[in-house]
């Protein structure tokens, strides 16, 4: 069987993660190919859902990232984002979903290094964690009458 | 149905060496939908883009995926060919596999395969992807001009002179700002007055100007292009129309130790005035605050002698209402006065005075009608002294900045002084000499070398009066901090220059922004000097920040042709990514409830109200409506949106949930 | 079939459920926290109970749950491919010890989905199933099967009733077919029926529902509606446990390009069940979704499938948070 | 209940509402919401123990406005209801008249809204000492314990949406599971469906819950899920030191921020 590769989303903003990710490739700073990134216009944009979406169809672990505070593009996105990201951890926590396995993150446009190191990080902590095996099976868990078809 | 194009580049070999891009290209052809896929060594040639271009016509592309480098490089590139090849350009996307994949991973399966799924994710998001059209904005071809100083009176001349309408709204009764108190400009030594009133009598005179004196904004709503404003004309207490300005109510006025401003508290004026000879508009106003009749409910002596009986102790203020599509702010500043400089005994010995007062007494139309005089005792001062950087780059008083029109004002005082009284004495203490500007040097040379000017480098720690004499007491840094003191008769502080006073409650009022010193905010320090944050809005002289006449007049012209630039357009046009609150058929006219929660997040005031009303006119429902003149495309208002009743195009909730699902599943 | 009455030892049950359980699925009923009872797959014979009111939720879900898969299908990139679901896979079930109303329910459920075009993955649910009833010996306030022509002895949609004694045995009557062969695979666990005294509950008619019916034919525009459903929250609670209530939502989800089609439970008592397209909605307000509900029951199904919508088992009462007590209501409406 | 009886009676009599929504007898001895139009008619209104539904989810219902003013029996979670709702736009202050009901059942005469606010200024805001302590307890697990507790509790779920109809600030025209494009939470009841649903619910009710607990209540299948928006509701004021209902101003925690808002894990 061949070593467990995690699947990794990062939810970037435009302005600064994004920016910031292509200074890495720029500067040619190698990382983990496990990482896969959305753009977003803004910190702000990202909705909750979608890093349950996320989950449900088969990531491992998740970066969310954008602008340091103060450096929004649009001036208070990421503030927004961050009270979101706080209830959202809370919530999480109390229901037992794993928030080890999402990194919350601000990578400006200039550390282009320092999103190498987020990810490479991030990808070693979901490699030791595993595969994310309880929100899978909770996903496929079927009513019990229902015919699947497998 | 839809028929997608994947362009996969191998940009050289910055993406081929490390990410099969054949492979992409082959494998991504495979999906459902997409009808034409390739690889190609450059795209962003001239060869790759017409490869592009034939592409999307041969093959009726609805939607084409170029994969290559990061969209923030070559985005407009593509999406300009495709709209030559005659497709939306909004129906172009970007997989980055040059920086986001094959620079920062090694050659190998996964690294290709981590490009297949980002192509994968894009194929999937174009085909959701909606034709977007350009915004069009109206403009209103009306500017507004707020300040009636130079720089405001040559930003509505300029503006004016391209043809548009100008309103200028001045708060004093008359304009000319500080440039009309000034007795002699820098560095030519010309009169101020002599310069400036021709172009007040211009502004009154021109056809485009509208002129609103004695006059404040009171607010403003909309956009750039289409700004309602509110204007608060103070009442003159006087038919403007009737009056003749013949001036015999100024002269009959009994009331007439009222400390005159224009004069900076020099010398006094009526209750009824005119601010100076030369005001434009030349016709007085009462001073509610002081006239004798407001006060005691009697005097009237004005109505009395009105030739053509213009004087209205009833009129009321008037609240007016305009549209107008940009606005220049121009209200200047102001300098530090009295019980600001205790060492310095400003405000206390009656020979202490700040340079605007200066200017007044070295005005040949000032109280002393030029003469050096001191205020105490009308003396001819014999010894004078002058003190730079009065509060100027003075951490500890709070003003870390350099006033930058004091060294030149200041030497232009002491030359000034020296013309008038050539037996006297003239120094000046200052920290350094900044005379950078087109013949300043030269002047300051000229006060030192041919005036005699006599410069100490140092500060003044205190003065004091003993015997008549004001005592200044200070250092000489150039001669190793030797201690200085000089017996002067009068002494004159070129106190720092500041944010004029009102300058927060205006910039609250407009939506700008200010820095903590009360300036306005440039959009940009270098690149953007000129703009406010806020669209449509401008900044000209010295309310951003202490500057001369030329200077002034440079930015007031720089603000006019971004008006006229904004105004030579009969639409403005937009990047349609902006927001959007969906509308659906009556009754439910909208998924939106209003609860308004956006508008609290939105940081550009782009959300309102719109009312859904019943013929006749009972509202039936009030919803979120996105302002797309403002709107500048965060998102931030769609996450929040409890009933996904928000969206924002280019980024859409189904756009960005395909894409997260693209990423993760097998297609 | 003729009805054959037979008498069942409490100690032979358990061999019986034992015997059943060896090659079927056994559905029965359990306590459950918070003094409620559900019924659950597979059970031990020991935590299955016999002296329940009520369950919380209906057995419906056997015949008709609450996810049911209708197709599966794959996106290539020119077509598509769809596979049906393969029904054989539907296991056979024996429902254990549901109560008349219950079972009685089913016959209301094939009115429904066997009316004109035959449901097959009701009918094969149905025709896998086996339903061992349990007459009623406890009831409750909301219990209100005398009402709609039911007791708590109605033998209607089971395949064996067990009526219990005083004697704590219990009086098993074979209805069916199905349960004839029961009787036949297992006879020696039964034994003849001797008249022994039957332990039933009784429970008080509060209406005629024949009389409901008729007056529903005049009341579509009574304000009755609005008066009495003012208080409803328009939650789906009374249609989600009700047994007999059948509407469906049909969805389609895939991930990717492998996709499901299914149909899952939906209220007539949510706003957006009637919601068209437009914007329009026919039944706006919650009074005219309040008046479908009791006239589907009770006025349209008389009607076109001549049967009543209703078994009485007032789970819809017992579950409402703002009490809308139907038997109540019912009663209202018989007088108006 | 004299009190409340008789302000009922003469709030309809002078016609200064149209109805009056309180509680009344309801049947097999449970109590109900009603309305009542009718000032002869005061007379059933009751106030106890069963009293127990948030009656300010009546104030956003179509049926319920037809009526015009309204009078409504408030108890503290009912009063910060109302407050939500004037906050969020949903009801106006001038069309309510509120009829308090103190912790201890006694009429407390709200002649407007300050006086409500000083009201509710001087009550316990926090959520009911019986669900805080089985907050504190599911705390008290390790992320796997309550991942189990939460995955047995949410598989019972019908999406029968009881919680969702009961909940007052629950009043959107189309809520976000019933937004198909996309279809962000699966319209199954099964256990994804559900447990996503119930996330939704619960993030958006963060700022807004007023732990009245109506949720959970309502639930016919007796999930805890009131504990999952009081959960939520205690941590915005550990956060945010905000509690949801104290004015007709609320600036909604999810709408607003400061920059120094505190958190610990963002890298």
């Amino acid at each position: 069987m061949s070593e467990f590769e995690p699947k990794v989303v990062a939810f970037v903003c435009n302005w600064c993660t994004y920016a910031g990710a292509d200074l890495t490739g720029t500067s040619r700073i190698r990382y983990a190919s496990n990482v896969k990134i959305i753009r977003f216009p803004c910190t702000g944009r990202i909705d909750f859902m979608l890093l349950l979406k996320s989950f449900a169809n088969g990531a491992d672990g998740i970066i969310v990232s954008g602008c340091h505070p103060n450096d929004c593009h649009y001036t208070s996105g990421n503030f927004h984002a961050k009270r979101r990201w706080i209830m959202f951890k809370e919530l999480m926590d109390f229901m037992g979903i794993d928030m080890n396995r999402i990194t919350f993150s601000w990578v400006s446009a200039a550390e282009g290094a320092r999103w190498a190191e987020v990810v490479n990080t991030t990808v070693a902590r979901i490699r030791e964690l595993g595969p994310y095996v309880s929100y899978k099976q909770m996903v496929n868990t079927a009513v019990e009458e229902e015919v699947t078809n497998d | 149905m839809a028929r997608i194009g994947v362009f996969v580049c191998h940009c050289g070999e910055n993406i081929s060496a490390t990410v099969d891009c054949h492979k992409v290209a082959e494998t991504v052809g495979k999906l459902k939908h997409v009808a034409f896929s390739t690889d190609y060594k450059y795209m962003c040639s001239d060869p790759g883009q017409t490869l592009i271009k034939e592409a999307i016509k041969e093959h009726n592309l609805t939607g084409i995926v170029v994969s290559a480098c990061s969209p923030r490089m070559h985005e407009p590139t593509f999406r300009k060919a495709a709209a030559e090849a005659g497709l939306n350009p909004f129906l172009c996307e970007m997989a980055n596999l040059r920086e986001h994949c094959s620079w920062v991973h090694e050659k190998n399966d996964m690294t290709t395969d981590k490009a297949i799924d980002l192509v994968r994710t894009l194929v999937e998001k174009v085909k959701i992807n909606s034709a977007l059209q350009p915004i069009k904005v109206p403009v209103t071809k009306t500017a507004l001009v707020i300040g009636g100083g130079i720089a405001g009176i040559q930003s509505a001349l300029d503006i004016a002179n391209t043809g548009h309408k100008v309103i200028l709204v001045e708060r004093s009764p008359s304009i000319g700002g500080h440039m009309s108190q000034l007795s002699e400009t820098f560095p030519t030594l010309d009169c101020s007055q002599c310069i400036l009133t021709p172009r007040m009598v211009e502004v009154a005179q021109h056809p485009n100007i509208t002129l609103y004196t004695y006059a404040e904004v009171e607010g403003l709503d909309g956009f750039i292009g289409n700004f309602t404003v509110k204007i608060r004309k103070k009442s003159k207490s006087l038919d403007e129309k009737i009056c003749t300005g013949c001036g015999l109510c100024t002269t009959k006025c009994p009331q007439k130790k009222i400390p005159n401003e224009f004069e900076e508290g020099l010398g006094f004026r009526p209750a009824i005035y005119v601010p100076f000879p030369q005001a434009v508009p030349n016709k007085p106003v009462i001073d509610r605050e002081h006239c004798t009749y407001y006060i005691k409910g009697k005097c009237k002596v004005c109505e009395v002698v009105c030739p053509t009986k213009a004087i209205r102790f009833d009129q009321p203020d008037e609240v007016i209402e305009v549209q107008i599509g940009a606005i220049v702010i121009a209200t200047g500043f102001d300098i530090k006065r009295a019980d600001f400089f205790p060492e310095y005994g400003f405000g206390k010995y009656k020979d202490v005075i700040d340079g605007l007062q200066f200017e007044r007494l070295a005005s040949a139309s000032g109280p002393t009608s030029g003469a050096i005089l001191r205020p105490s005792d009308g003396q001819v001062p014999k010894n004078i002294v002058f003190v730079a950087c009065a509060g100027s780059r003075d951490p500890a008083k709070g003003i870390a900045y350099c006033s930058k029109i004091c060294c030149m004002y200041t030497a232009k005082h002491a030359m000034l002084y020296k013309h008038k009284v050539h037996e006297g004495k003239a120094s000046i203490f200052y920290m350094d000499i900044r005379s950078a500007g087109k013949n300043y040097e030269e002047f300051v040379r000229r006060a030192i070398e041919e005036d005699y000017v006599n410069y100490i480098r140092g500060r003044v720690s205190t003065i004091y009066e003993r015997d008549g004499k004001l005592i200044v007491k200070g250092v000489d840094t150039l001669l190793g901090g030797q201690p200085v003191e000089i017996v002067a008769d009068m002494v004159v502080l070129a106190t720092a220059g500041v944010a004029n006073h009102g300058a927060e409650e205006l910039a609250q009022r407009l939506h700008v922004s200010y820095d903590s010193h009360k300036f306005f905010a440039e959009a940009h320090p270098k690149l953007k000097p000129v703009e406010t944050n806020t669209a449509g809005i401008f900044l000209a002289g010295a309310c951003q920040n202490p500057k001369d006449i030329p200077d002034s007049v440079s930015q007031a012209s720089g603000a006019a042709v971004k008006v006229a630039a904004l105004f030579s357009q009969n639409e403005l046009t937009r990047e349609p990514l902006v927001a959007f609150v969906n509308r659906t058929a009556p009754p439910l006219y909208s998924t939106c409830v209003g609860c308004f929660l956006c508008q609290s997040v939105c940081p550009y005031q782009a959300i309102e109200r719109e009312d859904f009303k019943t013929r006749d006119g009972k509202i039936i429902k009030t919803v979120a409506k996105i302002n797309e003149g403002l709107c500048q495309g965060c998102g931030t208002c769609v996450a929040l949106c409890r009933s996904k009743s928000i969206d924002l195009h280019g980024y859409t909730n189904n756009q960005m949930y395909t894409e997260v699902m693209a990423l993760l599943n097998e297609y | 079939m003729e009805t054959t009455s037979k008498t069942i030892r409490k100690h032979s049950l358990e061999k019986l459920y034992a015997s059943l359980a060896e090659n079927r699925k056994m559905y029965a009923p359990v306590a459950e926290a918070d003094n409620r009872i559900g019924y659950k797959y597979n059970p031990d014979f020991s935590e299955v109970i016999f002296d329940h009111i009520q369950s919380t939720l209906s057995v419906k879900n056997v015949v008709f749950p609450r996810v049911e898969n209708v197709i599966f299908y794959t996106n290539n990139k020119n077509d598509s491919t769809v596979t049906d679901v393969d029904l054989n896979k539907i296991p056979e079930v024996v429902l254990w010890g549901a109560h008349p109303c219950d079972t009685a329910a089913y016959d209301v459920l094939r009115s429904i989905f066997c009316w004109d075009t035959k449901d097959e993955f009701f009918a094969k649910r149905l025709e896998k199933l086996v339903v061992i009833g349990l007459a009623c010996h406890k009831s409750d306030a909301h219990c209100f099967c005398t009402s709609v022509g039911l007791s708590p002895d109605s033998t209607k949609g089971s395949d064996i009733l067990l009526v219990p004694l005083t004697n704590g045995d219990y009086k098993a009557e074979i209805l069916t077919e199905k349960g004839n062969r029961i009787l036949t695979d297992f006879s020696g666990l039964f034994e003849p029926y001797q008249d022994e005294e039957t332990k039933l509950t009784h429970v008080e008619q509060q209406f005629d529902h024949k009389q409901v019916t008729q007056h529903l034919k005049e009341a579509f525009e009574n304000p009755f509606w609005v008066e009495n459903s003012l208080r409803c929250i328009g939650c789906g609670a009374c249609a989600y446990v009700c047994p007999t209530c059948a509407c469906f939502d049909i969805q389609d989800e895939a991930k990717g390009k492998n996709g499901k089609r299914y149909r899952s439970w939906d209220s007539c008592g949510f706003g957006l069940f009637t919601l068209h397209t437009s914007g329009h909605n026919p039944r706006e307000v919650q009074s005219q979704r309040w008046r479908q509900r009791i006239l589907h029951k009770f006025s349209y199904m008389p009607e076109r499938n001549a049967s009543l919508g209703c078994v009485g088992c007032g789970r819809c009462s017992r579950a409402c948070p703002v009490d809308m007590n139907i038997a109540e209501q019912l009663q209202a409406l018989q007088s108006i | 209940m004299i009190n409340l009886v008789s302000r009922a009676d003469e709030l309809l009599e002078s016609k200064a509402v149209q109805v009056v929504i309180g509680y009344e007898a309801g049947s097999t001895g449970k109590a109900r919401p009603a309305f009542i139009t009718d000032p002869s008619k005061t007379g059933s209104l009751i106030f106890d123990d069963r009293c127990v539904q948030n009656l300010a989810v009546y104030l956003t219902k179509k049926e319920v406005r037809y009526f015009g003013k309204a009078a409504i029996v408030a108890t503290l979670p009912i009063m910060r209801s109302i407050m939500m709702l004037i906050s969020e736009q949903q009801v106006f202050a001038e069309n309510i008249v509120v009829l308090g009901v103190s912790a201890e059942g006694k009429y407390i005469d709200i002649a407007g809204i300050e006086v409500m606010q000083q009201y509710i200024a001087t009550c316990d805001l926090g959520n009911p000492a019986k669900d805080q302590e089985t907050l504190a307890m599911l705390n008290k697990m390790s992320t796997q314990q309550k991942f189990d507790f939460w995955q047995k509790e949410l598989s019972k779920c019908i999406k029968c949406y009881a919680c969702r109809q009961a909940c007052p600030m629950c009043y959107c025209t189309r809520c976000a599971v019933e937004c198909n494009q996309p279809q962000w939470i699966p319209v199954q009841s099964n256990l994804h469906g559900n447990t996503d649903w119930h996330i939704l619910r619960a993030m958006h009710l963060a700022g807004r819950c007023i732990s009245c607990g109506e949720c959970g209540r309502a639930c016919p299948v007796n999930i805890p899920c009131h504990l999952l928006t009081m959960h939520m509701a205690d941590q915005v004021h550990n956060y945010f030191n905000v509690y949801a209902g104290t004015t007709d101003k609320m600036s909604s925690v999810m709408s607003t921020f400061e920059p120094n808002d505190k958190e610990s894990f963002i890298q």
